[in-house]
Order: C-alpha cells, then structure tokens, then sequence
C-alpha cells in the first residue's frame, strides 16, 4: 500500500535520512525501530507532506505522493498520531476530534466517526468539553489516537505511541492499536519500545543515522542478536 | 464624583475602547498567525473611515449597511496586500524584524497615497443620527454612540461565534497554536494567512467606520489609535477575548484617569498599567516563540567580517575611508554637510542600537528615549551648570545609560511583549520630557543652546561640526568593534544565538542583556547631546516613538548585527527622503515602496550586500 | 546624492534662463505638506502660490520662484530643508515654519546664513532669540490671548474659564498667554488642562470641565482638536461659550465642527466676513482657484510674498540683507499695506495688527468687533 | 569516594503531571553513570533540575557540597557543571571554534569595560580562551572544522562539539543527555573512547542514553527511572537482572 524508495531528507546542509526504502502492505503492521535521532520521526513527516524529500519517492496506493501538500496526503487517506500526542491544547476535546474530520466533505459522517470515537474511549466523552492540555498523558493519546481515526484513513502513522506512558497505559494503547488493526487499518509504526513494537508488527525495519540497517519479518527480529542487545536491553 | 458623571466616563471610555478592541484584534489575529506585528494595521482604519466616508455620501445607503460593505472591501484589500507583499516575504522565512520593517513600509506608502487621493484635510463625516441624546438608564447617550457600541460589541460577538463554533475558527485556533500538527490534519497554512489577513483588516476598516464619525475621516486616523490598540491586545495577551476586554478596559481607564486625576499624566497612568501589567503575568512567557531576529544573516563570527584575516586589506579599507571622508569634507556643499552630519549623529545612536538588536536580539522601541535623555542632560548640564561641552557629552552619556539600567528590568520580557513594553517605556520618558516643566521646559522646549566650544574656541561650520560627528562615530564604532569581538561581545550573541546552552555555558544572560542595554543606550545618549547642540533647540517631539522606529530601520536596513551596516543603514534611510525631495507628493509613497521592496530582496541588510562583494573581490584577487 | 543634487541645480538654472529677461526673485517655503499638520501646511503654500502668480501673471520687472519643501512637522526636517533652501536654492528670504517649535530649530540657522525668515509660528519663543533676521507674520500667542480674553470678559461677560490646550509648544505658548491675561484681570481658569496630541476622546477632561461649573471654554491647539471637542461637549451636552484663538481661523473648524460650534467667537487676522470690496475680491479669488474660503495663514503669507516683491522693487536689489533691512524698516503704519492691513514689525520682529473678533453664526462667521 | 552530585526526595511538576517523584540518586567523583529509563520516564527532565533549567518543586539537591536548588544555570554552570542536551542546543551561526570558546565562559573574567579598553591581560586572557578552545576541539576530532559554520557540520559532530564546548569549561561534572542519539555505529565506537578518555582527565560523567551496549559497557552503576521513580539502581549486571526493569522497559507486553 505504501512504498518507500530511496528517500533521503535533508535539513538544511544536514542529510538526515540516507536512502531509506520501505514497504508497508495492506492490512499490515510494520514497525520502524531505533534510537533517538536515528530519522524515524522524519520518515513519517515526510510521507505526512511535511518535509519535502531531497531524493527518492513515496507511492501511496499506487500514486506518488511526495512533495504533495498535507492536506491533500491526509485528505488521500493517510493520518498521523505525532509524537508527543500534540493534542491542541487549548482547544476542546471535542473541537480537537472535530479537526481529525477537517478535510472530509461530509459534516454528517465527521459527526458519527466523532460519536464513534466517543463509544470507543467513553473517557473522552465524559471529558468532551474539557480543554485537551488539561487531560492525562494516556487520555491525550487516546484523544490522537481518536482524532486521526475520525479522518477516516486508510493508512494510520503512529509515532511513539507508548512515550512517557505508564506501563499499564502502554498495554491499554498497544491493545487498542492490535483491535484497530482487525478492523482492517494498515499501519506503520515508530516506536523505540522495540518489544512492544515488534510483538505488534507482522514485519520491522531497524534505522540507526538515517539508514535502513535491519529489516525483516518481526519474529525475527525479536530474535536478532543485534536488536536484542541496542534496542532491548537484554 | 456622582455616580451620574461616573457612569457617563465608563460609557465613553466603553466606546473608545470598543475601536481599541477591534484594531486590537486585527494585530493580535495576525501576531498568533505569523507572528508580524502589522504596523498597517492602522492603516487599514485609515481606508475604513475614507471608503466609508465615499460611500455614505455617493450611494446615500444606511450606515448599517455602508458598515457590513466597508468591512468587506477592507478585507479585501488585506488580502491584496497579504498576496502581493507580505506573502513573499514570509516565505522567504525573514526575520520578523524585517516583515515589521515591510510593513512600516506599507503603512508609510499608504499615508501617503491616502494624501493623494484624498487630500491632507480631514473631512468630516455627515450627520448620521439625531444628535438629541437618548437616556439609558438615567444618562444621556448619542445615538451614535449607541450605534458605535453596538456594532463594535457585535463584531466581537461574531467573531467570538466564529472562531468558537465554524470549523474554520477551530481549525484557525489549531494552526495557531501548532501549525505543523493542524497541516497534518489539512489547515492549509497560506489560506490560512490569507484568512487572518482578511479579517484583521475587515476589523480594522470597521473600526474606522466607527470612530469616523466622531473623530473626521483622515489620513492619520489609524496612527492615534494604534498605539492603544496594541496595547490592548498586550493587555489581554493577545488572545481573542482578551484583546476584546483588554480594549474595553484601557478605554474605559484612560478616559476615567482624565476625568478623574489630572490629563496631563493621563497617558502616563496608561502606560504604566500596562507596564505593571506586562511584568506581571507575562514573565513566565517570556522563552516562547520565534526571536525576532532569527533567520536573520546576522554577523556572529570574524570569519565573515570583513576587516579580519588579511592586514593588507584591513589598511587599505582603512585608507580608502580615510580619503573618502578628506574628499567628502573638502568637496561637499554646505547642505550635503549638513543632512550628513545629522545622519552621523543618527548613526552613533544606531550603533548602539545595533548592539542591543542585532547583538543581543532584544527589541526596542524605545530608544529615541535615550537619545532624548542625552539631549536634555547636556543641554541641562551646559545651560544650568555651565559644564563645558567636552564634559557635558561624556555626562550625557552617563546619564542616558543610567536611565537604561533603571528600566533594564523590562529585559526580562521577550519577543512582543518585550516590543510594547519598551514602546510604553518610550512613551512614558516623552511624557515626563513634557510633564516635569520646572527642568525640561515642557512643551516649549529648550532653544538657545551653546554651540561646542573647545577651551573658549565655539565650533560653527558644517565642516568643523562634520569632523567633530564624524570623531566621535569613529569612536563609538571602535569601542563597540572591541566590544563585539570579546568575550562579552561572544557571550551576547550566544545569549542571542541560545538562551538556553549560553547559560548552561555559565553565562549570566540577563546581566549580559542589560550591560548591552546600557551600553546601547549611553551611545543614544551620546548622540542625543551632540544632536541638542547642532541642532540648537530641542523639545519632546523629537523623541516621539515614530523616531524609534526610524532607528530600528537604520539597523534592519544595514543589516542586523553588522557594525559597518549600522552606519550605512543610518546613512541611507536618513538620506533617503532628502534625496526624494524632488518627488514631492510621492516622496513617502516611494520612500515607503523602497522599505517593502528592499525587505523583500535584500532581507540580510545592506551589510550582506557589502559582505557578498568583499568576498566577490576576494575571489577574483585570489 | 551628489549626482541627484546636481541635476536639481542643472534642472533650476534651466529655469531661470527660460524666463527671459525677467529676474527671478526666489523665495523658499518650508512646511508641512505630510503629516499631522499637512492642512496648515496646505494653507501656507497657497497664499504665498496665490499672490506668486498674480505678480507672475503681470509681467512686472520680476518674477515669483516658489522653492517650496516639505518637514513633515519634524524640526529635523525643517532644518536640513531651510539649509538646502538657503545655500542650494539661494533663496531671497524663507517663509516657514508652521509648527512653532520647528520655527524656533530654524531661527539659528537664517541668523547664521543672515536670510529673513517670515513665520506665521505663534509660539512666544520664536522672537526671544535675539536673531535680527526673524519676523513673526502672525500675531503672537500674547498679543491674541490677551485679545481674546480681554473681549470675553468685558463683552461677553465672562468670568469662568476653562482652558484646554494641546500638549505641544503651541498650545502651551496660547494656554499660558490666555492664563497671564486673566491673572492681569485677577482672574484663574477653573480648568487648566492638557490632552495628548494624539488623543481624540476628551470625555474626561470635559467631565471635569462640567463639575467645575465654567462657562466659557478656551480650547487651543490643531483646529481638529478644537473641532472635536466642540462635538463632544455638544454630545455630553454641555452649553458652554467656546472661544478660539487663530489656530481655529480656519474655515475647516467651522466645517468640521458643524453646529456644535455655533455661537463660537474666534480671534482671527483675516475673515472672510469683512465686506471690504478689496477683501471680498481676494476671497473670491482664493475661492475660486482652491475652493474654500482663505484663511488667516493664506493672507498672512499672501502678503509676505508682496512684501518681499515690494522690497525688491523699492531696492532695485534681490538682496537678503535688502529684503530683510525692508522688514525691519516698516515701523510705522503706511509704508506696506497689504491684506491684512497695514504691516509693522516691532524690534523683536513681532508683527501687529488688530484682530477680528467674530462669532459664528449658521455655519458664516460675523465680525462682532475689530 | 566523594559524591559530587546528590539528589534526595527531588519531585517536578509539570502541572498535572509528575515528571519526577521523589528521586533519590547520588554520583560519585570520578565515576561513569547511566540513568536509563522509558522515553518519558523523566530522565530529561532530572537533568533540567540538576543543571537548574528546570526549578524543582521539592527536595535537595547538592553539587560539589554546595546546595543548588533553585539556583539558576549559569550559577550551577559556574560551579562546575556542564552539560549537553538531548536535542542538540548549539550556537548554530557562530563557527565551530567560537561554539567551544564560549564554553570557556566560566574560565575567564573580561566584562564589556574590558573589553572596549582592552589592557594587555585581555589580551591574553583572549589568547588563552582560544587556546583552551582549540584543545577541546582537538580531543573530540574537531580541530579541523574550527571555522565552520556550527550549522553547517555533519549531525554526529554537532553532538561532539557540543561535548567539547562542556569540556572547555574544565567541568567536574558533565551531563550527557543521550549523546549517542542519531550516530553510527562507528560514530557510537569514537564516542565511548572520548568518554573513557574524559574520565582518564578527571571528569565525571553522568549520562542518559538509550544505547544499551554503551551504557552497560562504560557505566560503572547504572540508575533506572520509570514513571519519575526510581526503580533500580546498581551494576550493569544488577540492573539487567532486576525484574522490575525487564517489566518497564517491556512496557508490560510479553516480548516471547
């Protein structure tokens, strides 16, 4: 659904990916792991339509993708759960639910996907005209997690899901994101949680500096010497 | 004070600062946008008042109605303005300072064109409604007023509703918290500019149909409120509401201060409350936000100065200023000596300010004060003590800087706040020069005062004043050429550079900042005295804050954190409008198109063009 | 600049050579033509324009050059402008300032440069410098508040005063005049106050004027100003005897001010109202070529242009010191006679001459006395 | 063994949210020590309170016997403290060389009188903070980058120069906060050879890092956060053992 290839980004004179090439089928989870700075949260804005690539492409369902505006990636059906949840802090849980639907034409169909939203994290509903800076880290997440859904995409980009949350939160989110899922959403996943990430995807790609160094099925890389020892800490 | 009387004070203080809400909301809308504040803003009331004025006397339409229409074609031409000016600009990714510069720019063009097309005199608009006052709630009201009130509230009104409850609202308060995360969920950035151009000057204009009819259509109707307005927004933190009550609230403050305590320190009280405060609930602020001089092509380091690296070159630059300046003083007319030197003595003061701004990257428009300090202390110090004149300069400058130190605490701002805080700073000095009458004279001023005088010896040619400016330029700008490459002069720009990593590096920012203040504001002050006696008389009017802003120019135009650009910069918006005399009514519609255009394709200043052609002849010598 | 400067001076000797054989008296004007105070500036130029092409249009021995330059109100300006008027265009003599305190940054150089400076500026400082070259057109703030005052106690029988003035050299010189003219009578204004330039909304000063139980209101400063706060006593409604000193002469008050400023009395050079066939042609002239009645600062700079003409003539010699020695010659009524009537200077360079007192009355101003 | 650096009960709020709860933690004079943890887990955010960005809510911290709560970073810095951040903070249009002779800040004394007379101990003073400067390039690798832009080096040497600005400072203590992050495996290597040679100079060192082969390589006593507590602390082989730590990090999915 998605193919990567080649993509380098640079900012300014300082090239931060270097020939990063990838795939992410439909239905699938992939999962992309490394360490801070390796490039991972680059890798997403660039297909988001934030950061225009230096070299390489990005087709999205057969169509070439890179170098367009945001709004027309997310209108295509791509959309971001960024890192750090960047809720609109000063906005209503509700109107930040409502910004997930900006691009969609119809008003009716953004009102039930909210509503949806709603019967999917009820906390969200009990806090719905509350400001979201004022809600807790896991219940932010939910609120991203619930505000790039009511865009409807066919292609959900997670960014460090897990960051900064309590364990307990962490198995919440990392169940949430197996029902989404089953529900038919293909998925790439950022995440230095590389047990978490790896238990969830069907297939991972390691990027350190700015390079694909590792990729295959996820199995194995759970099993991988290397990966076992930077990223797991065993 | 009856309650009658009170109540008819908050009444007009409520309209008056109805028109400072709105113009208020137009900068604080543009402000959360894209960060400029849009000195045009005023400008905006200005066509809102004259197009409003057409209309109601050519098509005879209700005042309702010439006010929806009014509000509309204004918009309009904000975003006319927004797609041919300001957009290329911002996509350049310029410094602030320098779409600040634009827009000044703008402001000037369209005063002048406004001139123009609708002469110099203000015109006053017809009768509108009864002038039998109505009674609401036991006071006699205007119609008019009512209908001023009325409006502005419902504009309020309508603007609250929409950015609270449209799609377009929400998604404008989500761009203008975290535009990159609001582009992922498709706010488009451009259209979203554009809109808050569009509306903050559909505001703007219906704030000039509103205060029109009280006040005449003119030319200069958006410059008595801009100040205020500004201010408004400050107050209310530049938040939608908060502009709207901090409008009504410094309306209805400055009209009780006239009415109750004495008008003569009306705008004092209303400066300082704002002053008060800005120190109080926006200190923890102060980190937030793009630094105005970023993105600027600032000088940080030797290797791109110009006079480093080869001695040779060093003295042959050298010589040739030297043989530039002896041929400019024998060959020079007496008139070209004369708008010469006072662009010198403007130079030794953006020098200074060059060390603040474009070193330091604090805002400040307020330094005309400190050139004003200066002025009345030699003046002072020479009239009232008999201090010679070698003395006196020296003192003046002393004294400019001690004023700096005492308001030095409002550093502790930043970005905008640190703009409007220093603004009110301004004011409030210009107001004492006016109020404290036993020392400064008022608003009579000085005149009469002695020329330098040199152990008996009185200078009075252009030419021996051009030696003495020049002199003491030399000086200044030596003195801060060390300053700038020291250790202090490092410590400043890595405080400029990253707060941040400055003081993880052991740096004390906040002193640094205000030594740099100081320091910026003695050679204002220097400048001031040597200004007081060439010049021979001076008042509070030539301190205004339209002259701080003229500073700030010269160094945006030289080029930020270049010394040699200080110089230029000052040489050349000083001599700019001398040039353009033979324009005549043109004049400050070329003078200000100049400003855009050269903002728009020299962003790095005068200095950048300097610095591309000494590596260009470097290249080719090589 | 050099280049730019030269060409000026290429493009003004062209000028004169294609006058033929008429000499050309060259007379610089300085003002402000942007700015706050364009429309006095506006004024200014067009009564010294109005007679310039009168003597053009006759074809005398001489012919008028305007040089006419732009301070924008800012003394700054003022002067580099008097400087390049002065040794660029050589002119005769300067008409100029308007802006009081930018008359005063002048007064330094025309003694320097020995020009005679004709200013219609009021404030009280101009003439104290001691420079023989100054001549105030205009009768000072002294001279008219003393005028006024004096009428409304002893004809309007007033005795309680407010005094409001704009807070620049102005309105201070015209506000003090008025004060030390009531001391003199034993009088205190029951208000004394003064409003930013800039400010536009007088409600509080005009609440204080109100609780002080005055009558009659002083209020000096831009005409606008003075407009404005006619309105906004006539919106709070207040009744109140307005006075005004020649900064209000202009037809603009009356036109801004609409009804709010009935009943107003005004101390003013030059009135459209006087019946004087001679007056009564000048104002339809002026009429006809700017459409609007002239004001006192059109004829006061109307004549000052004859003036000088009239010393060239007398002379024979466009000659500064020539020019400025005729000035200082007119001590007694009789040797200039211009618009305003017969022209003196007294030996601080003051010029005299009585003051209409009038009223207005539906929106035409009626002389009450001269 | 000295403690250079102590924390007791030190607690940060960022309004709601606890970022650090009662941290107790304490680094020894001449020692290598990791703090590991969560992303999130209030490891930046310890550093913040220790070098005095941040200002914590309770408790006490102690820097080479002195008490530094609540002094501000220059102060902290000044007393021999340096540090680098996570999101690398360099004075991007300044060159290399001037990045580091900033860092030599604390060393010297030329205010701006001195600076605009110059007398001769400026002079050398100035030639001493280059001086100084160049050494700290020079033991990165850096010296011949010296009049570069900082902006326009690679990313693994803006994070070597900001170590060698904290170096010139002649610091007892450095904060490395995750120094490794966005380098090369061969970048990493050089990296863990500075740090050996750092402490080789006296320096003691106190780093975050998400590495776990580095922190377990060079770290002599590694602390574990999560949640803004601490929930380990002691040998590399200690803490990999602790149950506790597996689980955090594991973020509670059983990882086969």
């Amino acid at each position: 659904m998605l193919t990567i290839t080649d993509l380098s980004v640079a900012y300014g004179p300082i090239e931060v990916l270097k020939g990063v090439s990838l795939e992410v089928a439909e239905g699938a989870i992939v999962a992309l792991i490394g360490g801070n700075g390796a490039g991972k949260t680059t890798t997403l804005n660039t297909i988001s339509g934030l950061l225009r690539p230096v070299r390489g492409e990005i087709r999205f369902a057969g169509a070439r993708v890179d170098g367009t505006p945001p709004e027309r990636i997310v209108a295509a059906g791509i959309a971001q759960v960024p890192e750090g949840r960047k809720v609109f802090r000063n906005l209503t849980v509700h109107e930040c639910l409502l910004m997930g639907g900006l691009v969609r034409r119809d008003r009716a169909g953004v009102a039930a996907d909210v509503e949806r939203m709603y019967g999917l994290f009820p906390r969200l509903r009990e806090r719905h005209r509350q400001l979201a800076g004022t809600l807790s880290g896991g219940e932010q997440q939910m609120l991203a997690f619930g505000r790039a859904l009511v865009a409807r995409p066919r292609l959900l980009l997670l960014d460090e899901p897990s960051m900064g949350l309590a364990p307990k939160i962490v198995a919440d989110i990392a169940r949430l994101i197996a029902d989404i899922r089953r529900d038919g959403m293909t998925i790439l996943l950022v995440e230095q949680n590389a047990a978490m990430a790896l238990a969830l995807a069907d297939r991972g790609y390691v990027l350190e500096a700015g390079r694909i160094v590792l990729e295959a099925d996820a199995k194995s890389l759970l099993e991988d010497e290397r990966v076992k020892r930077a990223y797991l800490g065993l | 004070m009856d309650i009658q009387t009170l109540g008819q004070l908050v009444l007009s203080g409520l309209t008056i600062g109805c028109v400072y809400s709105l113009v208020g909301l137009g900068f604080a809308l543009t402000l959360r946008a894209t960060e400029l504040i849009n000195f045009a803003q005023g400008e905006m009331v200005m066509l809102g008042s004259f197009i409003g004025l057409t209309l109601l006397t050519t098509t005879g339409l209700p005042y309702a109605a010439v006010f929806v229409l009014v509000a509309i074609a204004v918009g309009l031409v904000g975003v006319l303005l927004e797609r041919t000016i300001l957009r290329p600009i911002l996509d350049r990714r310029a410094p602030l300072l320098n779409l600040l510069i634009a827009t000044l720019g703008l402001s000037i063009a369209l005063q002048a064109l406004a001139i123009i097309v609708w002469g110099r005199e203000p015109v006053a608009y017809p009768r509108l409604f009864s002038d039998e006052p109505v009674m609401v709630l036991g006071l006699r009201v205007q119609a008019l007023n009512l209908w001023i009130l009325g409006l502005g509230l419902g504009v309020m009104a309508a603007l609250h509703w929409f950015f609270q409850h449209t799609m377009t609202g929400v998604s404008w308060r989500a761009a203008s918290l975290d535009p990159a995360t609001a582009a992922l969920f498709g706010v488009n950035r451009r259209r979203n500019v554009a809109l808050t151009f569009a509306i903050s000057a559909a505001v703007g204009g219906a704030a000039g149909v509103l205060i029109a009819p009280l006040f005449f259509a003119s030319f200069g109707i958006g410059h008595s409120v801009i100040v205020k307005a500004f201010a408004a927004g400050a107050i209310g933190g530049f938040g939608i509401v908060g502009t709207m009550l901090g409008g009504l609230a410094l309306g209805v403050i400055e009209t009780l201060a006239a009415g109750i305590v004495s008008s003569d320190y009306k705008n004092v009280i209303t400066y300082s409350a704002l002053l008060v405060i800005l120190m109080v609930f926006y200190r923890p602020t102060a980190r937030a936000g793009r630094s105005i001089t970023e993105g600027a092509k600032v000088v940080a380091s030797d290797v791109v100065d110009l006079m480093s690296g080869d001695r040779r070159r060093a003295a042959l630059l050298v010589a040739g200023g030297a043989a530039l300046w002896l041929a400019f003083l024998l060959l020079a007319d007496t008139y070209a000596l004369r708008i010469t030197n006072m662009a010198l003595i403007a130079a030794i003061a953006v020098l200074g300010l060059q060390l603040v701004v474009g070193y330091t990257g604090q805002f400040s428009f307020g330094h005309a004060a400190f050139y004003g300090v200066g002025a009345y202390a030699s003046t002072l110090l020479t009239m009232k003590l008999g201090v010679p004149f070698v003395l006196a300069v020296p003192l003046a400058g002393a004294t400019a800087a001690l004023a700096g130190l005492l308001v030095a605490p409002v550093l502790r701002l930043s970005g905008h706040f640190l703009a409007i805080a220093t603004l009110a700073m301004g004011e409030i000095v210009q107001l004492l020069m006016l109020n404290w009458k036993w020392l400064t004279n008022g608003a009579y001023g000085i005149y009469g005062i002695p020329l330098p005088s040199f152990a008996g010896w009185e200078l009075e040619s252009e030419e021996g004043f051009f030696v003495l400016i020049s002199g003491v330029l030399a000086l200044v700008y030596l003195l801060l050429r060390r300053l700038t490459r020291s250790r202090f002069g490092r410590s400043l720009v890595a405080v400029r550079e990253n707060e941040l990593a400055a003081m993880s590096s052991g740096i004390r920012a906040d002193r640094q900042k205000i030594t740099a203040f100081v320091v910026g504001s003695a050679c204002a002050g220097v400048a001031g005295a040597l200004y007081a006696h060439y010049i021979a008389y001076i008042s509070p009017e030539s301190f205004s804050f339209l002259a701080s802003v003229q500073m700030v120019t010269m160094v945006v135009i030289g080029g930020l954190g270049s010394l040699p650009g200080g110089i230029v910069g000052a040489l050349a918006v000083a001599l700019l409008p001398e040039m353009l005399r033979a324009l005549a009514d043109y004049r400050l519609v070329v003078y200000g198109g100049l400003l855009i255009l050269f903002m728009m394709f020299l962003p790095g200043g005068l200095a950048d063009i300097g610095r591309r052609a000494w590596r260009l002849a470097a290249r080719v010598r090589a | 600049m050099r280049v730019l400067l030269a060409a000026s001076a290429v493009a003004f000797g062209l000028g004169a050579s294609a006058a033929g054989a008429q000499q050309v008296i060259k007379i610089g004007v300085v003002g402000p033509m942007t700015g706050a105070f364009a429309a006095v500036g506006q004024s200014e130029i067009t009564g010294a324009e109005m007679r310039a092409k009168e003597i053009n249009a006759a074809g005398g021995k001489y012919k008028i050059e305007l040089v006419t330059e732009d301070d924008a109100s800012n003394c700054d300006q003022t002067v580099n402008a008097t400087v390049k008027l002065i040794t660029k265009d050589n002119v005769v003599a300067v008409l100029g300032a308007m802006n009081s305190p930018c008359a005063l940054a002048m007064v330094p150089i025309t003694r320097r440069y020995k020009t005679p400076q004709f200013t219609a500026g009021v404030g009280t400082s101009i003439t104290k410098q001691g420079s023989d070259y100054v001549f105030r057109i205009a009768v000072g703030s002294i001279g008219q508040t003393r005028e006024l005052a004096a009428f409304a106690i002893d004809k309007l029988g007033q005795s309680k005063f407010a005094v409001i003035y704009s807070d620049d050299e102005y309105g201070a010189s015209m506000a003090n005049g008025f004060k030390d003219a009531l001391a003199a009578r034993g009088m205190q204004p029951l208000v004394f106050d003064s409003v930013p330039r800039a400010d536009q909304d007088f409600t509080g000063q005009l609440t204080k004027i109100k609780a002080s139980g005055a009558t009659a209101l002083f209020t000096t400063g831009a005409f606008t100003f003075s407009a404005l706060m006619a309105k906004q006593a006539k919106q709070l409604g207040m009744s109140l005897q307005l006075l005004g000193d020649t900064g209000n002469a202009s037809p603009k008050y009356i036109e801004l001010g609409g009804d709010a400023v009935e009943g107003a009395v005004l101390v003013e050079p030059y009135t459209p109202a006087d019946p004087d066939p001679k007056l009564q042609a000048f104002t339809a002239k002026y009429k006809q070529q700017y459409g609007r009645d002239p004001d006192g600062w059109v004829a006061e700079h109307y004549d000052a242009v004859e003036m000088i003409h009239q010393a060239v003539l007398k002379s024979g010699k466009i000659d500064r010191q020539t020019v400025r020695d005729f000035a200082a010659s007119l001590k007694a009524p009789g040797t200039f006679r211009g618009i305003l009537g017969d022209w003196t200077f007294d030996a601080t360079g003051d010029a005299s001459f009585n003051l209409y007192k009038v009223q207005i009355k539906g929106g035409q101003k009626v002389i009450l006395a001269r | 063994m000295t403690m250079l650096l102590e924390l007791e009960g030190v607690t940060k709020r960022f309004g709601g949210l606890t970022a650090l709860d009662g941290v107790a933690l304490d680094v020894r004079a001449g020692e290598v020590r990791g703090l590991i943890g969560p992303n999130g887990s209030g490891k930046s955010t310890l550093f913040h309170v220790a070098s005095g960005v941040h200002r914590a809510d309770g408790g006490r911290i102690v820097f080479a016997g002195e008490p530094i709560l609540g002094r501000s970073s220059d102060a902290i810095a000044r007393l021999g403290l340096a540090r680098t951040f996570q999101d690398i903070q360099l004075f991007y249009d300044m060159t290399v060389l001037e990045n580091a002779m900033v860092g030599c800040h604390r060393l010297s004394r030329a205010g701006a009188l001195a600076a605009m007379l110059r007398p001769p101990w400026v002079a050398a003073e100035e030639r001493m903070i280059r001086e100084r400067a160049r050494e700290a390039l020079a033991f990165v690798g850096l010296v011949d980058l010296a009049a570069e832009r900082a902006r326009s080096i690679p990313y693994g040497h803006q994070r070597l120069l900001e170590i060698a600005r904290a170096l010139a400072a002649e610091p007892r203590l450095m904060l490395l906060d995750e120094p490794a992050a966005g380098m090369n495996p061969t970048e990493t290597r050089a990296l863990m050879h500075h740090i050996a040679r750092l402490v080789d100079r006296g320096v003691t060192v106190f780093l975050v890092e998400h590495n776990m082969k580095m922190v377990m390589d060079i770290c002599q006593r590694i602390t574990v956060l999560n949640y803004g507590k601490v929930i380990a602390s002691g040998t590399p082989a200690e803490v990999q053992a602790d149950a506790g730590v597996v689980e955090a990090y594991l973020g509670g999915v059983a990882a086969g």
